[in-house]
């Protein structure tokens, strides 16, 4: 989907958005998605969570392709 | 040009918890590796804690799957070329897994047993660090708590 | 004045090869203890070997009982008072164990899991280096060799 | 049995000696037992091998106790 992009949600902060997945209009940058789920969601500003974008951990400010799988990752918890 | 062994990420994940007769089987598996000197086997186990409003009954795990798989094949290939090892092999489970039974096993082959001790000690820092899984304590009063690793 | 439970020394020592069922069962006898959150298990297996006269087939393997199980016992108590651990059990075959069995089994559980890891090596470690055990490894050839450890 | 120590022998050094089991006069030190199974058995000489009496590794030269059980270890290869 062009002019789109895909969030998916994990553990607490899917709990905290009630969704798994969302689909949003284009995002230029992480930081801007930071600031729109934070607007949308206050709770997120105090919770830990890294962005991962298809699939790969961003580290700082980054591009959102169009069309991304954007995921939001409370920290993991496996084993 | 030499032939090598593509290999591919292979699934990790198994629905509930890993039984000790798949265990059992895993290791008999390598019977006919006569190679092999040593193995090395982790295995993580649901503990009954204590929380604030109530005891753990069990953990529910959830994962970002394709991430995952990747990211541990990834984590596969740099421990095998790290390790002179004969196998490895990872099962994590998703899903309910009750206080008391197993939700990962991780095993590690070599010819001597240091490669297979120390790659095995790494593989499971690696997967609790790197792999995007998370575990839901789900608690005897209804309520549930995320589970933080240490 | 408290009473704790006093350890004797305990037969670490079974005929032949030690079964993957064996193990199976060992990790389910576990389940109850629902405060151990990682098990470390190290299994030695026997190799097929080259050696200048033959292949090794098998392992027969002889101790000193009555000394290699006080030396357990006392390499137990030491791992038992170092590391915070659950449970630890130690398996070493004697007599015959073919190329592809498994000869060792050590076993330690504990609350998280770098205790039952460390234990574990330490417990490998100690157990190669100081129980007088032997192992005459039989080739192919009907002669012998007299394993020697690295 | 006063005046007698019971010899055991393990491995490469069971096979050597052709007995597991030997019983022998009195011998007062490790020592002295060594230079008498160096007489009887020349080929030890250029093996390696602990002893052990009443089941206790011996370093250096020990006293050999009244009837004391004596094993003859050669290195371990265990696991």
């Amino acid at each position: 989907m062009k002019n789109k992009i895909r969030i998916r949600t994990f553990g607490m902060i899917a709990e905290e958005i009630g969704q798994s997945k969302l689909t949003l209009d284009q995002i230029a940058t992480t930081e801007n998605l930071k600031d729109y789920l934070f607007a949308q969601f206050p709770k997120l500003q105090s919770m830990k969570f890294s962005i991962a974008v298809n699939q790969k951990l961003v580290q700082g400010d980054e591009q959102i392709p169009e069309g991304a799988e954007v995921a939001l990752l409370p920290p993991f918890s496996g084993g | 040009m030499t032939m090598e062994k593509q290999r591919t990420p292979k699934n990790i994940f198994v629905q509930g918890a890993i039984s000790p007769e798949k265990i059992a089987k895993s290791i008999a598996n390598h019977q006919s590796k006569t190679d092999i000197g040593g193995h090395s086997i982790f295995l993580g186990q649901v503990r009954k804690d204590q929380k604030d409003n109530g005891t753990v009954v069990a953990i529910e795990y959830t994962a970002y799957e394709e991430m995952a798989l990747q990211k541990a094949f990834e984590i596969r290939e740099a421990i095998f070329a790290k390790y002179p090892l004969n196998c490895m092999h990872i099962y994590h489970s998703l899903g309910r897994v009750d206080a008391g039974q197993i939700c990962l096993f991780v095993f590690t082959s070599s010819k001597h047993r240091r490669a297979a001790m120390d790659a095995c000690d790494e593989l499971v820092e690696r997967i609790k660090a790197e792999l995007p899984v998370w575990g839901k304590e789900l608690l005897d009063s209804e309520e549930h708590v995320w589970k933080v690793n240490q």
